[in-house]
């Protein structure tokens, strides 16, 4: 079992999860408990797949070939296979949650729900593995049409809007700014692989207005990386169910943006190529003014919202910004922290989602103002929401402490020393957001209506919830080992 | 011998008005008072008028009686008090000729002929303080003048005004023992009076705690006569309760004499004596100064009575211009001098406008005046002319001392000073607006405005378009005026860069 | 990697917080986990690994001092806390641990261990608050992890460029930075925002006077002075710590007078020791530890004071001195105790302030600058004011009729205070001998008589009209919190624009409508203001001579 | 020792700056308006005082020239003469300040300043007076 086969079969099997759940749309249980077992499969070959890529075995095929340069193909790469391990660990997860969430809820549809979910979970693994922007293309568009029914779940007046939002916004910026880029950087460079210096270092006649319409084009063209003008399409997704959010809007299709954002940047344009490029025109780096903005603005915006979903969702893009700070700073520390924050915010941000789904499904309550007390009525979900917040604010004894740790320290490796105050700011407005949640739902009283019936427990939220926070607080400890990985 | 024809015009200035005073106690009638005040004013003027033709920028001296300076008192008249005889000058007379109506609705008419007399007692005190050299008899003339405003603001018709009169007359008699304390000490140190002998007396003497002590002690009992933060509470009381034409003459001359009193005392005879830099003593002054621009226009915003306003206004005002003079360079001098002469003329025409609101609506409220311009176009127009002079808009006559005062504060490269001055005509925008948008802008809410008297006399009108007249001829032709300052400054203070 | 010593004090304060059935061996077991850290973390040195946690092994005098004055104020507040009738035990197990993470900020050895315990102490810190039951202690407990949030994110960026120069974290026990570049600077902001530099020194007021009366003494010892001995280590010698410290001190001084309540004053004069210390620091050259004898004393009569402030609020349930007027009479127990703790404050000669304070003197006077003698002149006058006259001043009833001294009937309280008072006594004894001199006891009285004028001058003006004035303030500092917030709010809304026009509106009426009540003074205070303003005058002329 | 023995030899000048500053004192605690004026003539006594020491000369004989030894010593009549004006302008000043206390006797029935300040505060202070004449012609309320 080559790694080429390997990697084929970790994309195909969530397709073949997609066929089940629609055939089997009157037995849930049968269904779920296929899905869950392709889950796991998929997880054990993924792991399988990283400790072969570990010691030395590379992957590169082509599936699809028109000429020598447009095909679709597949490659292993450390930062792909990381990627692919998180997504598939978490699906797991997430998949445990969405039986508990669907039987809570008592959704209607359930069959069509279980079989997109599977199907953007493949498009996200065929992006984490294409070896070229063409493929990454494909499955980048393909991601967002599997998530369309998934957030038009609920046919209402809103959420018709909100789909509407969500569609022009991500179709638009991809097809009217990432394709014509794509196009350009095949016309001008002569080649769309992700070679390791980047493709500008061997071009010579490059004039400069070039390069910066690409760098415009990219960084607001990938909308799912949540860029300011951009980002209005995530607040817009809270509207589907909690799950969809979790893993999707949480881990999956956002990561995706900033995964396919750091290879263009790595990949594409090169490193050293880029900061050369920079500091030959002006000392300070303009590109970082953009997450900065998104930053601060994200959380500020995030301060005053009252739906809990909805400031989840402003403070998601907040911490994108910052995985996209991190590559724009140019400086292998920074790469690093990007993708460190990759795992450490995934883990946190679905811990958040649940947290807030478990909330809705038992106590119905999606305001924040409504949520005082409820941290004595379900104390499971209260503390892993806690753990998660911590991690969000970088506070020492979870991942997003690394997290911030090594940006920081990729700032001031790239001499970039006025995005620190951004960073001090920008974690004071993460603590005031999510501490009052905290302090509300611990240290004040439950209203007690009349009629008050006990909250029922539901086993599987609980467990998903655990799980995820352990993994916050391992993060921190078992940094190591990531970033030995990475430093290679 | 030509300088001694006219050398003798000096003292008259003073003694006409004396004379006539003593006059009209004799003779009780209210409207011969009222006439013979307007002319004595006129004569004023023309004798002001006649000095400033004949001297040009020359400074001529009378010795009273011959004695010869040391020991005689000695009036001289340089291009600086020139400047300010002829600012009072004409501020007297348009304030004389304005009076004859408000004596009918603010005073009782048995007191007009008192109102006259004393009237004209303060306004040969005010002439009498700019024209002497002489410290102690510059104590005489204030002590006059000042007792005169407390007979004048105790006449006023609010109930509080002999309360009002008394803090005044205590304060001021406070700062005129300080005056006299430190006239004293001087005067044990140098043995001299006079304030061109005491320069070349100074310059030979150490900076011993003694000199300081006196300094301090002249520059406390002139100080508080500007009215500057930490003693200004006795200011506003004073033109609220005074009758509209006392209040408009007090914001023209009793704030400008304070002014001149420190430029003479302190900046003519100690700075220029004293051979160690005072530096710290003037950057106290200036940090004060400003506190008083910000606590003035805030007091001013709050005010709902106009009178109330226009006086905190004139205290922030004032302390623009201390900040002027105490930034102690050539700029910063003339920006002071600049603002004060169109201060006082901007801030006499509003009283004159809000004695005409008096005298047709019986109440001087913001509240109760909304929206009245109909009723009073031509007193509305005026109004709403001088408060945007007030607002110091681009053009107007205060805009430029505004103006060259920033040029000075970047000239002292004191960026927080910078920030500061722009602030205050900021604030000092703010509070004028405050007067348009009351009066033109928002419907009278309350009710109906009762109308006392239908027209107002002629000669009230008259007053007011010729401070417009004067106020336009300010706001278009600043050049006359910045010359007459850049001869003031050249001459007496050596502007020491 | 072991993390023993990390997951014990978390045990101690998940413990405190479930309080399982039976609180006292609750309790016990979390003081027991709390001790085994903090010898752990003495004893061991773990040096492996990336993110491992370091300790300082070898034992140096500042360090050995600071670690005693920590462990014997612990002993005191226990004891004292379980004289006590009723204890809760939950907050009791939440301190142990926060007792346990501050002695890691003192034996860090490197910036990873230091930023751990730096958090880890504020989570706690906030916990602490949080057991009080005053109805503001949500809103203090957010503002006080907030503050320290921000002071730990910028202890983050200043160690990560620190590492990336030096390309190792740790940080030998004497090694000065110097205030050159950004990273140096934010370390020190980080520190100094835990010292409660002033824009952010409402949380040390806030927090310290709504905990409850037992965490408010522990409170008060660890989190400032281990903040204070990091900045021994870091900053000792920095010359720009001088201009920080006086601004601190004064700050600290101005407000203390204005206060009412017993808590905020005491809070208020940390703040204002902190500064004086932070000069302090600023003038010590080498890394000697005398400099901890003051905080130690500073420590112990605060010590003193925050128990009885605990004893007044336990027994009359108000914290306000006016309220409190005269309620301990001279001679009984707390009276003279009371008394004696202000003769330390004051620094009468025979006590362990005059020690300290004379010691510092000197060490200020080394930098010979001229004009920092008289600052530093009044600065302690300002220690005398607030602690040594204002709290005897209305706390204790002169008139009080009994003749004897009447002992406290609990005797492990009295028992507490007496041994922080013979403590004080005996550093008199160890270190006084040398200072007890006349030229020093002539300054020591000199500072006392600045301290009374400054008292009078404050009383004569400030407490009558201090009530008002409070309101006053509080409901202008209220509203322009609530107007900065809907500012803020305004701002991401829709319609900006319009939003800032009226914002302007109202600030400047708020403003204005705060300094109306101004507009007709009586006379008394126009006569005092024209004598403020000669003296102004005379001081501006003579000082140029300085 | 030494500033002791200055300060025994120019005593009066002390004299005259502690009733400077008695006069200040009693300006500043006293509610009765009467009692205020006292305090500003103990003022303005003061600084008479110092201004008639400046004059002195020691063992100067009094000023009167005597034609036929001129080269007496004589000490300096001018600070006396410039206390003449002086002491006028202080009988003025008080002679204005009772008249005006007699006028707010009548107005507010009251001369302590701080009852004063209460009946201000309750009426609006702008309470414009009519009766100008009844209060001319009988000389009362």
């Amino acid at each position: 079992m080559t790694l080429n086969h390997l990697i084929l079969t970790i994309v195909l099997l969530p397709v073949l999860g997609f066929i089940i759940s629609l055939r089997l749309k009157k037995q849930p249980n049968i269904r779920e408990g296929l899905n869950l077992g392709i889950a796991i499969l998929n997880f054990l070959l993924s792991l399988v797949a990283y400790n072969k890529f570990a010691n030395g075995e590379v992957a590169y095929f082509q599936i699809i070939v028109v000429n020598s340069y447009l095909y679709l193909g597949f490659y292993s790469e450390k930062i792909t296979m990381i990627f692919a391990v998180m997504v598939n660990f978490l699906w797991i997860i997430s998949m445990v949650y969405t039986i508990g969430y669907m039987r809570g809820n008592n959704e209607k549809h359930q069959g069509r729900f279980f079989a997109f979910y599977c199907l953007s979970i493949a498009f996200t693994l065929g992006v984490a593995f294409s070896s070229n922007l063409l493929t990454t293309f494909l499955f980048y568009e393909s991601l967002t049409l599997a998530t369309f029914p998934l957030v038009a779940h609920k046919i209402n007046a809103e959420s018709r809007h909100n789909v509407k939002v969500y569609l022009s916004i991500l179709i638009g910026t991809s097809l009217v700014l990432f394709l014509p880029a794509i196009i350009i950087t095949l016309i001008y460079l002569g080649s769309l692989d992700y070679t390791l210096g980047g493709l500008f270092i061997r071009q010579e006649n490059i004039n400069i207005y070039m390069v910066f319409l690409l760098l415009f084009m990219f960084t607001f063209g990938v909308a799912k990386t949540g860029i300011m003008p951009v980002h209005k399409w995530l607040p817009a997704a809270m509207v589907a169910p909690t799950p969809v959010s979790a893993l999707l809007h949480a881990v999956a299709v956002v990561k995706s943006g900033v995964f396919v954002f750091i290879k263009i940047i790595i990949y594409i344009f090169g490193i050293d190529y880029l900061s050369a490029f920079i500091h030959m025109m002006f000392s300070v780096n303009w590109l970082l003014v953009i997450p900065c903005i998104t930053i601060i603005l994200a959380s500020l915006v995030a301060l005053y919202q009252d739906n809990l979903k909805k400031m989840l969702a402003y403070s998601t893009i907040a911490q994108l910004s910052y995985m996209v700070l991190g590559v724009l700073l140019l400086s292998n520390a920074g790469i690093i922290s990007s993708v460190f924050n990759i795992l450490a915010h995934a883990f946190a941000k679905i811990t958040l989602f649940f947290a807030a789904g478990s909330i809705y499904v038992i106590a119905h309550k999606d305001k924040i103002s409504q949520l005082s007390g409820i941290g004595r009525k379900m104390p499971i979900t209260m503390v892993a929401f806690s753990i998660a917040a911590l991690s969000m604010i970088g506070f020492p004894l979870t991942g997003g402490f690394i997290g911030k740790w090594f940006l920081l320290e990729g700032i001031w490796e790239s001499q970039q020393s006025w995005v620190v105050f951004v960073i001090i700011i920008s974690t004071v407005l993460n603590a005031l957001y999510f501490l009052p949640v905290i302090f509300k739902a611990f240290f004040e009283k439950y209203p007690t209506e009349p009629n008050e019936h006990a909250l029922k427990k539901s086993l599987p939220m609980d467990i998903a919830m655990t799980m995820t926070a352990i993994c916050v607080l391992m993060l921190f400890i078992l940094s190591d080992s990531f970033i030995n990985i990475l430093t290679k | 011998m030509h300088a001694l024809q006219y050398s003798f015009l000096i003292p008259a200035l003073v003694v006409i008005p004396i004379l006539v005073a003593i006059v009209l106690l004799i003779v009780r009638k209210s409207y011969f008072s009222w006439l013979a005040s307007f002319l004595t004013s006129l004569v004023v003027l023309i004798i002001a008028s006649v000095i400033l033709y004949k001297s040009n920028f020359t400074t001529i001296t009378y010795n009273f009686g011959n004695f010869i300076p040391p020991f005689g008192i000695e009036y001289k008249m340089d291009t600086l008090s020139i400047f300010f005889i002829f600012l009072m000058a004409i501020v007297g007379f348009i304030t004389a000729m304005w009076s004859k109506g408000n004596h009918i609705t603010e005073l009782g008419d048995r007191n007009v002929y008192l109102y006259n007399c004393v009237f004209l007692l303060y306004y040969a005190g005010s002439l009498g303080i700019i024209l002497t050299n002489d410290l102690f008899n510059l104590f005489v003339f204030l002590e006059i003048s000042s007792l005169a405003s407390y007979i004048l603001v105790a006449m006023g018709k609010r109930k509080g005004s002999p309360l009002a009169a008394f803090d005044a007359l205590v304060i001021g008699t406070v700062a005129a023992s300080f005056y006299l304390f430190g006239v004293g000490i001087l005067y044990m140190l140098f043995g001299t009076l006079n304030s061109s002998d005491l320069i070349l007396q100074i310059t030979k003497y150490p900076m011993t705690p003694l000199l300081i002590l006196a300094i301090t002690l002249l520059s406390v009992g002139v100080i508080i006569k500007i009215a500057i933060f930490p003693v200004l509470w006795w200011l506003p009381q004073t033109h609220q309760s005074a009758t509209s034409a006392m209040s408009a003459f007090l914001a023209g001359i009793s704030l400008t004499i304070g002014v001149y009193m420190f430029i003479k005392v302190i900046i003519m005879v100690v700075a220029r004596g004293v051979h160690v830099s005072l530096d710290h003593y003037f950057e106290l002054l200036i940090l004060i100064s400003i506190i008083t621009m910000f606590v003035g226009g805030f007091l001013a915003l709050k005010q709902d009575s106009l009178k109330l306003l226009l006086a905190f206004s004139s205290i922030s005002q004032m302390g623009a211009i201390m900040v002027g003079i105490s930034l102690f360079n050539f700029y910063g001098m003339s920006a002071a001098l600049y603002l004060l002469i169109s201060h006082a003329f901007v801030k006499t025409s509003l009283f004159l406008c809000v004695g005409n609101l008096i005298y047709t609506f019986g109440t001087e409220k913001l509240s109760e005046l909304r929206g009245f311009g109909p009723k009073k176009p031509f007193t509305f127009f005026a109004i709403i002319f001088f408060s945007l002079s007030l607002a110091g808009l681009p053009g107007t006559s205060l805009f430029w001392g505004k103006f060259y005062l920033l040029i000075s504060a970047i000239q002292y490269n004191n960026w927080f000073l910078i920030v500061a001055i722009i602030l205050g005509s900021l604030l000092t925008f703010s509070y004028s607006w405050k007067i348009v948008s009351h009066l033109w802008i928002s419907e009278s809410i309350v009710s109906p405005l009762i109308v006392v008297h239908k027209k107002t006399p002629l000669y009230m009108n008259i007053a007011i378009s010729l401070a417009i007249l004067l106020n336009i001829y300010l706001t278009f032709f600043p050049n006359v005026i910045y010359y007459f300052i850049e001869q003031i400054i050249n001459l007496n203070i050596v502007s020491q860069g | 990697m072991v993390l023993i010593n990390l997951i014990l004090p978390l045990l101690a304060i998940a413990i405190g917080l479930l309080t399982l059935k039976n609180k006292k061996h609750l309790f016990l077991l979390a003081m027991a986990s709390g001790i085994i850290t903090v010898i752990f973390m003495i004893s061991y040195t773990i040096t492996d690994g990336y993110s491992s946690l370091v300790f300082l092994s070898e034992f140096i005098y500042p360090l050995y001092s600071m670690m005693l004055l920590f462990g014997i104020s612990f002993m005191l507040g226990m004891a004292f806390v379980l004289s006590q009738n009723k204890t809760n035990y939950r907050e009791l197990g939440i301190i142990v641990g926060y007792f346990a993470f501050t002695m890691g900020i003192l034996f860090a050895e490197n910036f990873i261990t230091l930023i751990i315990y730096w958090e880890l102490a504020s989570v706690s810190g906030t916990l602490i608050i949080l057991q009080s039951n005053s109805e503001r202690k949500k809103y203090v407990a957010l503002k006080y992890f907030v503050i320290h949030s921000l002071g730990g994110v910028m202890l983050i960026a200043g160690a990560t460029d620190f590492v990336r120069i030096l390309h190792t974290e740790d940080f030998p026990l004497d090694y000065a930075l110097n205030i050159n570049n950004i990273g140096n600077i934010l370390i020190l902001g980080g520190i100094l925002i835990n010292l409660a530099l002033p824009p952010f020194s409402s949380w040390l007021v806030d927090g310290y006077s709504e905990c409850s009366p037992n965490a408010s003494i522990f409170l008060s010892i660890f989190t400032t002075k281990s903040a204070l001995f990091v900045l021994f280590r870091l900053f000792h010698g920095a010359e720009i710590l001088i201009y920080v410290g006086i601004f601190i001190a004064v700050y600290g001084l101005i407000f203390s007078l204005f206060e009412s309540s017993l808590r905020r004053i005491l809070a208020m004069s940390i703040i204002h020791q902190l500064g004086i210390i932070i000069i302090g620091v600023a003038a010590m050259k080498s890394f000697d530890g005398f400099l901890i004898t003051y905080v130690a004393v500073s420590v112990l009569y605060k010590l003193i004071l925050f128990m009885l402030a605990a004893i007044l609020i336990n027994k009359y349930r108000t914290d306000n001195i006016y309220t409190l007027r005269n309620s301990i009479n001279l001679k009984s127990f707390l009276g003279v105790a009371l008394l004696l703790c202000s003769f330390q404050a004051v620094g009468l000669p025979l006590t362990g302030g005059f020690v300290v304070k004379t010691y510092l003197v000197d060490v200020v006077g080394s930098l010979d600058i001229s004009w920092l003698y008289y600052v530093i002149i009044i600065l302690f006058a300002g220690v005398a004011v607030n602690i040594g006259i204002k709290v005897p001043y209305y706390l204790i009833n002169f008139k009080s009729t009994s003749h004897k001294i009447i002992m406290d009937n609990n005797f492990a309280k009295s028992a507490t205070i007496i041994t922080t008072i013979v403590l004080l006594e005996a550093i008199f004894v160890l270190h006084g001998i040398q200072y007890f001199s006349l030229g020093y006891i002539l300054h020591s009285l000199e500072v006392l008589a600045f301290g009374m004028a400054m008292f009078i001058l404050s009383a004569l003006f400030i407490n009558k009209r201090e009530e008002k004035w409070q309101v006053q303030f509080n409901s202008f500092k209220d509203s322009s919190l609530k107007i900065s917030s809907t500012v803020l709010q305004g701002l991401t809304s829709e319609k900006p624009m319009a939003n800032v026009v009226n914002y302007y509106g109202l600030w400047l009426n708020k403003v204005s409508s705060l300094i109306k009540i101004t507009t007709n003074l009586s006379m008394r205070y126009m006569i005092t203001f024209i004598m403020i303003f000669t003296i102004l005058l005379y001081l501006a002329l003579r000082f140029h001579q300085f | 020792m030494q500033n002791f023995s200055t300060i025994l030899s120019n005593y009066p000048y002390i004299i005259a700056a502690l009733m400077i500053v008695a006069g200040l004192y009693i300006l500043m605690i006293e509610q009765n308006l009467i009692k205020k004026i006292i305090g500003m003539n103990i003022m303005q006594g003061g600084i008479i005082i110092f201004f008639v020491l400046i004059g002195k000369i020691r063992d100067g004989l009094p000023p009167v020239y005597n034609p036929n030894n001129p080269s007496e010593l004589l000490s300096n009549p001018l600070p006396h003469v410039l206390m003449l004006t002086a002491i006028v302008v202080g009988i003025a000043v008080t002679a204005v300040a009772c008249s005006l206390i007699y006028i707010v006797y009548r107005r507010y029935g009251t001369i302590n300043e701080r009852e004063l300040a209460i009946i201000n505060k309750q009426d609006d202070n702008d309470y414009i007076i009519t009766e100008w004449e009844e209060e001319d012609s009988n000389g009362e309320k």
